[in-house]
This record gives C-alpha cells, structure tokens and sequence, in this order.
C-alpha cells in the first residue's frame, strides 16, 4: 500500500533524511498550529496518487486566513474514490537542484535497486521512456546491504561535490533503513533538491509497504494508506478487489482466473468495472460479500461470474450468490460459470431460484454480451 | 517409465505446521491421492498424530525418526513461515514448498537467496504445490483433477487457472507429467524459467504449458532462453491480465505492470518472436497443445 | 568495557526482556522516588565485578529508612578502585527456577555462540570446569542470525514448556538484538528466573561492549562501564593500563612486548605491578604521562622501560621519560633498555640526566633485579 | 629464487586512506623499501598526488586507470575502515592489508566472513603488516629492520616484539623470506594457522617461527594441525602473557583468558605435544632457530 506523503516523510526523518518544516492539519482547529510557521506555506491535500498540483489539491497560502479557506475547501473532498483527511502545511525551499532518488524491488535478481537521476520532480516513468541513459542503477544484494563507497559513486555520477556528497550518503543511508525495516517496496524522493544554501532536502516522497508485513509495523496506520472505503471492505472478507472503469461486473475464483474473465470479457469487445477474486477457496460469506459490492455499483450493467471448483466447492458459491440476491434487490442479469467440485450441487442451489449456469466461461460471456447489447 | 520433475513415487513428505486447518485437510487429501506422507511438525505438539501421521516438535527431530524425509510442505501462518523454511533447509530437506500466502516479500526474499546458496528447492510461495499426476502430489491441488498421467509439463503462476487447463487437457485424453504451480508472489523460489529447464530434461515430458500473468519479466527470459536454442520441447503459452490497468495489483501481489516492464504486449510479443504460440483464452491450449500431438 | 548492570538491564528491557521493578538512586535526594514501591526492596551497589554479594554490597531493604542507611553506606565508597555512583534498587522476585543464558563471540568460528544451563544463578565457569556437559551451546552464523527455531531447540534442552517457550524466544531475540545493535561482546542473563508465576525475568545481567563501537551508541556512557579513574585518564594518551599486583613497574611499546616485558620480571622471580602499554607508535607524550603513572604509585619499587624503536623513535622515548622525571620528584629506580630507530639520540638524551640505558631487556631487567634485592 | 608469501616483486599496491598523516608517511616508506605503490584513494582528492602517487576518489577508479593493483593496504580511520575493505573486495582485489586499529569487531567480524566467501585474504586489522625482505613491504615494518631475505618465515600476533626478534635473527645472519603480523585483535583476517599452512607451501620458506600471545585457540589449532602431520617444515614458538591475570584484556583486544579458554599452559602443552619447542624469551628463538641450521 501506499502511504500518504507526510507518513512517508516522517520516517524518512526520523533516520535523518531532512524536511521541510511542516504540519498536518486534520481539521480546521488545527489551523492555529500554523501560527508558529514562516508564511507563505504550501496547502498539500495528503491523497495518495500522482498529479495533485495538476487537480488543484495543492496550492500556496500567504496568511492564516488563507491556510483556513485551503483546508476548508481540502478536508472531506472525495477524489478518485479517497476521501481527504488530512492537509500538509509546509515552508517554502529555496531549490538549486532537483534530484530523483528511490530503492524498489529487484524482482529479477532477487535484490534490491537503487535508481537516480538529475531529472528530478518530474515521473520517472516519462524519464525511463524518453531518456534511460538519464537513470542511474545501482543493484543492492540483500545480505551485502547498500554501502558508503557504492552511494559516493552515485553521487560522482549525479554530480554532487563537497558536504553534498556526505549528506548523498545520510538520504540514502536512511532511505535503506526505511525500505528494509519497514518491508517497503518502494521508497522513493522526487523531488530531492538541493537547496540554495547546499542542503539536500526531501519535497515529494513516496513510500510503498508491503500489506502483508503490517503485523510487524505498529506504528503505520492503514488509515495513512492509498485504500479506499471499498477496498478495505473487501479485505476484510479475503477478496482482493480493484475497481476498473468499465461496465460488465466480473467476480472468479483465484487471481489468474479473474484476470483471464476480464480479458475474455474485452475479447467479446466489453468492458470490464472491476477484478474481484474471491479467492482459491472460496467461502459462501466471501462470495456473498464479494457480489453484494458488484449489485450495488451502479455502474454495471450485468455481472459474470466464473467459478472453476478446486479447493472452492461450487456449492458454497452457489449459496453465497443466493445469500446475495437475498440481501440486495437487484435487476442487474448475472451469468455465471460453475465447474468443478460439488458442481451438480451448486447447479441445484442455483436452479432452485431459477439461475442459469454455464459450463464455460466463454458460453456464460456470450449469452451476458447478448443480453446488454440487446 | 516417465520420471516426471520434482515429485515422484520416491518423494517422502514432512507436513509443517499439520495440525491446523489448513495442514491437517490436505495431509488428509494428500494421503488420499497417495502421496506418502510421512511426518509433520507443529512446536509443542510432539508426540500428537493427524490423520494417522506422527507429530514433532521440530524438524529435527523428524528427521531423527524417519530419515528419509526429502521434501516439506509448509501451512504454517505467514508470521511463522520464513522460521519454518529456515528450520526446513537447515535441517537439510531439499525440497520446500511453500502454500502460506502473505508471507512479507522481504522475508521470502531473504529465505530464497538462502536457499538457493544451500542448493534447495523452494517451490512457493503463495502456491498451489507441485503434482505429478497419479505418482505422487506435494500441494493443494485437487485430487479428481489429477487423473491421468501424460507428456505435458505445465508450469503456472496461477492457482485456478491451472486446474481450468489440467482438466480441460485431461477432457481431452491428454494426460500431464508434472504441473508445477510456481505461485504469484513478487519473489518466488523458483520460476517458469527454471521449471521449463527441468522439463526439457525430463523424458517423460514432451510438450510444455506455461501459464504466465502480467508482471515482472519471468516470461520474456523465458522466451530469450528459448530464443537461445536450448529448450528442444514445444512450448505453448497463456498470459492473463491483457486488460489490467497498469500500476494496479491483480490479486496476486506480483501482478503488477510499472516502470513499462512486465505488460502483457511485452509477453507476447518476446514468446511470438521466438515462435512460442500464445493462446487467447485458457481452453485454447488445448488446441494448441493438439496440434503438436496430431 | 562492562556497563553496570542496571544499564544492562535497561538495554535488554527495551527490546522486550522483562526486568523485576527497580529504581536507580545516585544521591540521597533520590531515596524518596522509592516510595511508590513494594518493599522489602534488594538495594544493589553498581559495581561492575562478580561477587558483590559476598563483598556485603548488596543487602535487603524493608522500610525507606533501611534503604536510606543502605544508599548512604554504599554511595561514594571505592571499592577495587571503583568509586560506587549509583544504587539499585528492586523488588523482590518469586523464583522457581534459575537459568543461565548468554551471547558471547565465536572467535574461531568468526561468529556468535549462545550458552545455556540449566544451572543458573552460579559462575558460568565454574560450571563449565565442573560440569561441561550441563552448558548448551548453540553456534549463529552472523548472516543468518538466531532463529526461532534454533531457540526453541535450545527451550526444548531447558526443559521449558508452554508459554515459557515463547518468552524464551522473546529474551533470546532481545539479547541478540542488543549483541549486534551495541556491537557486544557478551550479553548474559545470570540468572534468568522462572518465576512462580510462569514469567521469565532477567535478575542480573552483564553486557560488555566494544570499546571501539562507543561512536556509534550515543546512549551508552562510558561513566556506565568499569573503567576505574586511572584506566580512563591513560585511555586519553593512547595507552594501554591494566593494574597488576607486583611491585616492579613495567611500561613497553606494543602489547605483545609488554606482555614479553611482564614474563620476563617473573623470570627473574619477582612481580609485575602493571601493563602498560604505550603503544606501537608511542608519542613523546604519551612516554611521559605513562611513566608518570608508574612513578607516583606507591607500591612500585623499581621501573623497567622496555623500548624496542620500529615506529616508535628513540629519541621521543627518551624526551619522554626526561619529561616525566621533570614532572614527578621520585627515588624509584628506572632501568631502561632502548633499542632500535634513534637509538644514538635517545640515549644521548639520557645520559644528560644520568640515566644508563640497556641493550637487550635481559640485561636491564638483570640490572634491576639487583637493585631491588640490594 | 625464492618466492615468498603474501607478498613479493609482483606485489601492486593501492594505498586507501593515502592522504592521511599514517597513509601518506608509509606510502613514502614503502615507497624507499622498494615497493611498487602505484596509486592511492581518498574520497574527494581523486587528480591529487601524494609522493608522486596518483590519488583517485574511488578503488574503481583507480583500478580503472592502473588495472594491475592486486594488493591494498588500508590506512583509513576505524569509522570508515569497514566501507573501505567491501570497496576494496568488490573492485576485486585479491588481498587487503589493514593497519588501522579500533575497529568495531562486529564490523570486522562481518567483512571477514564476506572476504572469505569472496576468496579474499585479509591481513589485520590492527596488523603491521607484511614484508618479504629485499622485495616488497605492504605494511608498517620499519625499513632498517628487514634488510636480508633467508628461509625463516614468521608469523606473529605482536608488532614491536616481531621486529624485534626479526632484529636479532638478521643480526645473528639469519634472512627471512616474509614476516606476516596478523593483528592483535579477536577477529583477524588470516590466522596463524593459515599463514603456516602458506608457509609450508613455500619453496624459499625452511624454518617457520610462530609468535603467539594468549588469547584465543589459534596457536591450540596450530599444533592440533601440526600434530596431523601436515607440515614438514620445522616450527619454533613464542607466546607472551604467562603472567597475565584472567580476566583481564592486555592491550591487544584479542589478548584475553576466558572461560579457561587461551591460557598460556594450554598453548604451550600443545605445542609441547606436538614437539614444537616454546622459547622462553624472545631472543630465544634465535638460539632455536640456529640449532635447526646447524
């Protein structure tokens, strides 16, 4: 998951990477928090994707007065889904230089990769398309850990000289401490500038955590993540849900078989609203859970579900999808798959509240595509 | 007679973490399918049986009683698992496979870099197991699936999806050596690469099925691999997640496209340029793999 | 060096290893923070040696009159050079059962050892003379570090049970975290309680740290280890002390020809009073204020000065012992053998304050044995 | 002609820490005994000279330019000293003399271990160095000291006491054909036992001369080798602190009794069971060396 800006800068500092003095601002009494802080401030609304300058989510403020109006107009706005909570108050620095710098997975080499750049501030992903050569890599084992000697010759490359390069050697020394100690598998700055008066200072972080090592991490809130409402709904039941922008509901058993209903839904030219895998083994609450937030989005138009019994038994399924149709009042068609384990069962379940099923995913598509062109 | 890859009639299964739900099932399902397990372990529960089967307190002590234990099959919770593969390869088994799901990526990155400097075999994690059809079935694969024994290798990073194609193939008579599910995490014991190598060197298996997801680049070093002239077998594949979005995790935490690597057009296309066909669908595999066998 | 116990303590509880309730009194203002506690209390002098017990320097306190008498008596007091600065005071524990438990260096393995018996409470040595079979030795590997499971092997030897098991994995892993985190060079529980009530607590524990790591550990002060006055003030010159029981003093350069310088006194049938060792590449200063040491200890009757000059000069040597003699009114006799780069100056200088110098430390230590027997 | 150890005509040396006050003074020393100091590395001086050396930022930059170094020596302070050794081992080089003291031994410890897995050989830390008389010096030894090559090899966890016996064998006409000092410290690179081992390898090397200190079960490792009949050459032996205190650390950090482990009686027992004879001075050795060649 990712973690909100400030979330991210806080533990970035905590190992010594240098900030910009800021606060957070959750509501509109925090606002004379503000009062001890040189003005203009930045008004950074704390939403978890790229772009916010672009949406008008951040904007600079002169005054108090200012400060108040951008977290009134900020707090409880809903976009893409997220609903903003908090509003990062910060000084203004005053940038020479604007660095890119992150540690990511290696998934290849089963290690770790730093990644640099002079072309900070802007997407790394448009600087790896358009000018590679631009990107330093510098590979990271695992057990060796990232040394001083390899972060210098970074920094020759970056072109950084004098305190610059020992500070280099601080941000990053830190940021490696927060990928490994906090299971990320991201950690990222950009911009990292250099101030006018040669200090290297974090302004946009990014920091992605492993979900599955929250356990292990108390002190980070799933709050401070990039999760919407229904997402962490649906983790609460095991079902691993995204939503897309289409209008055919899909739900299957099992990431692989998800993402091949989504593309057999493309494939006879629809548009798929959603990946909902319930899961290699299924439950009935799970399925019903997992159809209920398919019948009340009211983007779709008619939901498929594709189930290959392995582990899951379809009579389970079938009972979950009943469960569903019981619980949310509906017109939405719904053409499902069943094969596999305790099939004939889960047919019977199905037929008794006179639902059809299908023997292929692909039978069960055709008819779907018939009834919304229809 | 075939040889199959990874599991055979000689493999002797330890069961860790056998007396929880999860473990104890399909120990039961296991034996069943008449894979021998021989052992499980469960700290404090020493000296307990499940389904029959002697519970340790450690895998040492496992070993101590029944010797030839080779292989070991992990259900403990995610929290434990990295300890357990530990105990698993330092008591020198050489094969693990690994069905916990959720097991931080940075633990299994560590344990697999472990693994790999002691010579074993981790299969996982956050997968189905390993079957080799009517022989012998290290994992949670379904039994009534597995009924024929065969010239197709498969290897897959999906759960579901491999019973939907194991049974389709089966539907057809044609019957499978080894399948292989190599799981959906971001770093995975073992990858398609090096399943496919096992099964270019295996006589049994004379066609390959490799099922792939978007994410990551294990397909496009497969296909260079190929490219290289060394893999012999016909292989055919399937990638899911054409229409996924990228930036977005597909359920499985290592399907994700970012930093333009890992889509599903840069799949394709690698296998196309060294003449591996890719299906459209699941179900067209099996065509595929006919065409071969005609 | 070896910090005192409560700092040990400290150390070990932070990462999770329970401690009995205690407090720490420097001066008799801080008697009155005791009330909040359970008396009767153990009023524990922080010395850093074995065998306080017999020494009288811990007693049982059970009002806080009591305890009051007991910091008075133990505060200031010096004992084996050690001036006590701090008291400890703690509650009483139900014990059940007594462990030892420890992480020491594998020398010749170049990794971690873990020790365990059974026998807690007593001398690990001695148990390791008397009944070696009863220590439990456990090799970690300094990359793979200590495993839960490798713990629970070693419980299962302990002959610890249920949840016991679990808070010995809790203690181990809190041991070998303070081991590698504050460089350690042993981390020992002694001894580790079962309580009555099932829990695991640490009674008494001893953790030396390497000097060397003191730059990096910025919570561990070295007013917390067993550095007497005089050990400290010769660390500030670079050199090595170590007080010995004799009567002849002995300063060379390296510690291999100090050690060479000590064997060689006892040879002849007398006793070294020190080792001092100025070192390899010793300084005009660093001669003088070690040999200062020596002059002005009274249980010294004679000096034997064993230079060999490879990086260190004569000459320095010699301006060095000038200085001291300058500085210190004295009648002890100085034999000293010089040899080496400079030699000529060096013993020019000398033989200006009529000083003989020796050609081999045979010689010289043959010169001063007759001296003293005289 | 001889070969010696470690060290020798081929010997290219790169100077870490080169222009610190120690670096730059025995990079001119090692400079006027004869050996081939071909560059040095201080972070942030690269394009500097130091006695005509050329000084780079980083190893990879001066094995770039000057691709023959195969040897370092490191004079760079204890905070940094750890960093300097995993530059060295990664650029490649194959053998890396530490002179500095006081550093952390859990840094020392792990750099070591991954010298080791890297085949590696570390001299030090906290060493003087080594020296094959007449042809190359990577180390601290005082020049006027080692001025006559000859068949005795020494091997010493001691500096002064090392040049001094040195010392008396030259005067007494006995030439060396490399003196190693490993370093007082618990953890070393390169232990008595294997520079013996080099030793017995070496044509030119005839006498071997250990000089041990307590502490540790290096020199009990020795004569347990020695007692396997492994090594042919004969080996005499001083071991300083007889008379130290257990208990008690005596200036060198690996200079200390415990747990009844490293006395002095244990060492020379077992040198004396294996008939390697222990002199009772320093200057003995000399005397015992003689009785061999005569």
């Amino acid at each position: 998951m990712r973690l909100l800006e400030y979330k991210g800068k806080e533990l970035l500092n905590k190992y010594g990477v240098k900030i910009p003095r800021g606060a957070i601002v959750k509501s509109l009494e925090d606002i004379q928090t503000l009062k001890a802080m040189k003005f203009p401030l930045f008004a950074k609304s704390q939403v978890p994707f790229a772009g916010r300058a672009k949406m008008g989510l951040v904007r600079r403020v002169d005054t108090i007065n200012d400060a108040e109006n951008a977290a009134r107009d900020y707090l409880g706005k809903v976009i893409q889904d997220y609903p903003i909570r908090k509003v990062l108050f910060e000084e203004g620095v005053n940038v020479a230089k604007e660095l890119y710098i992150s540690i990511t997975l290696d998934r290849e080499n089963r290690g770790y990769l730093m990644l640099a750049s002079t072309e900070g501030g802007i997407d790394i992903e448009e600087v790896a398309r358009k000018s590679p050569e631009k990107i330093i890599r510098l590979y990271i084992d695992d057990y060796e850990g990232l040394r001083d000697y390899m972060i210098r010759g970074v920094a020759q490359k970056l072109g950084l000289e004098g305190s610059a390069v020992q500070d280099f050697v601080t941000v990053t020394k830190a940021m490696y401490r927060v990928f490994t100690e906090y299971d990320a598998e991201l950690v990222e700055i950009n911009p990292l500038a250099l101030t006018t008066d040669g200090q290297l200072m974090a302004l946009d972080v990014k920091v992605m955590i492993d979900d599955n090592s929250l356990y292990r991490h108390s002190d980070i809130s799933i709050e401070d993540s990039d999760y919407t409402t229904e997402e962490l709904e649906a983790r609460k039941y095991g079902l691993h849900y995204v939503e897309l922008t289409g209008y055919v509901g899909i739900m299957a058993n099992g990431a692989g078989l998800t993402m091949a209903t989504m593309d057999l839904v493309k494939e006879f030219g629809h548009e798929p609203a959603d990946f909902l895998d319930v899961g290699g083994g299924a439950s009935e609450d799970s399925v019903k859970e997992g159809l209920k937030i398919l019948l009340t989005d009211d983007r779709i138009k008619a939901v498929l579900v594709n189930i290959f019994g392995g582990i899951t038994r379809c009579d389970e399924v079938a009972k979950g999808v009943v469960g569903a149709l019981n619980e949310v009042k509906t017109n939405k068609p719904i053409f499902i798959r069943l094969k596999g384990t305790n099939e004939e069962e889960g047919r019977k379940i199905l037929t008794e509240v006179g639902l059809k099923t299908y023997e292929t995913a692909e039978e069960a598509m055709e008819a779907l595509s018939k009834a919304i062109t229809r | 007679m075939g040889m199959a890859i990874l599991v055979n009639e000689n493999t002797k299964v330890l069961v860790q973490g056998i007396t929880g739900r999860e473990g104890s099932r399909h120990a039961q399902y296991m034996l069943q399918y008449g894979t021998k397990v021989v052992a499980g372990v469960t700290p404090g529960r020493g000296g307990q049986t499940v389904q029959g089967i002697p519970v340790f307190d450690t895998v040492e002590d496992a070993l101590r009683k029944i010797p030839d234990i080779n292989t070991s099959i992990i259900f403990v919770p995610a929290q434990f698992a990295a300890d357990s593969v530990y105990e698993a390869i330092d008591a020198g088994i050489k094969l693990v496979v690994i069905i916990t799901e959720h097991i931080p990526i940075h633990d299994a990155l560590r344990f697999v870099n472990y693994s790999k400097r002691k010579g074993v075999t981790i299969i996982g994690p956050n997968c189905p197991g390993v079957v080799s059809p009517l022989r012998s079935k290290v994992g949670i694969l379904p039994n009534h699936i597995y009924t024929r024994s065969g010239p197709v290798g498969i290897v897959s990073r999906s759960g579901t999806l491999t019973y939907e194609i194991s049974y389709h193939l089966t539907q057809a008579g044609i019957g499978q050596s080894t399948v292989v599910g190599i799981g959906g995490d971001p770093i995975i014991g073992t990858d398609t690469l090096e399943v496919v190598k096992m099964f270019e060197e295996d006589p049994e298996t004379r066609y390959i099925v490799v099922i792939g997801e978007i994410g990551g680049t294990m397909e496009e070093r497969l296909a260079k691999y190929i490219g290289s002239g060394k893999i012999t077998k016909p292989v055919v594949a399937y990638i899911s997640g054409r229409t996924a979005p990228p930036g977005k995790r597909m359920g499985h935490a290592g399907a994700i496209v970012s930093m333009g690597m890992g889509s599903y057009e840069s799949k394709v296309k690698a296998f196309q340029e060294v003449n591996v066909p890719v299906a459209r669908t699941p179900t067209e595999i099996v065509k595929l793999i006919k065409q071969y066998i005609r």
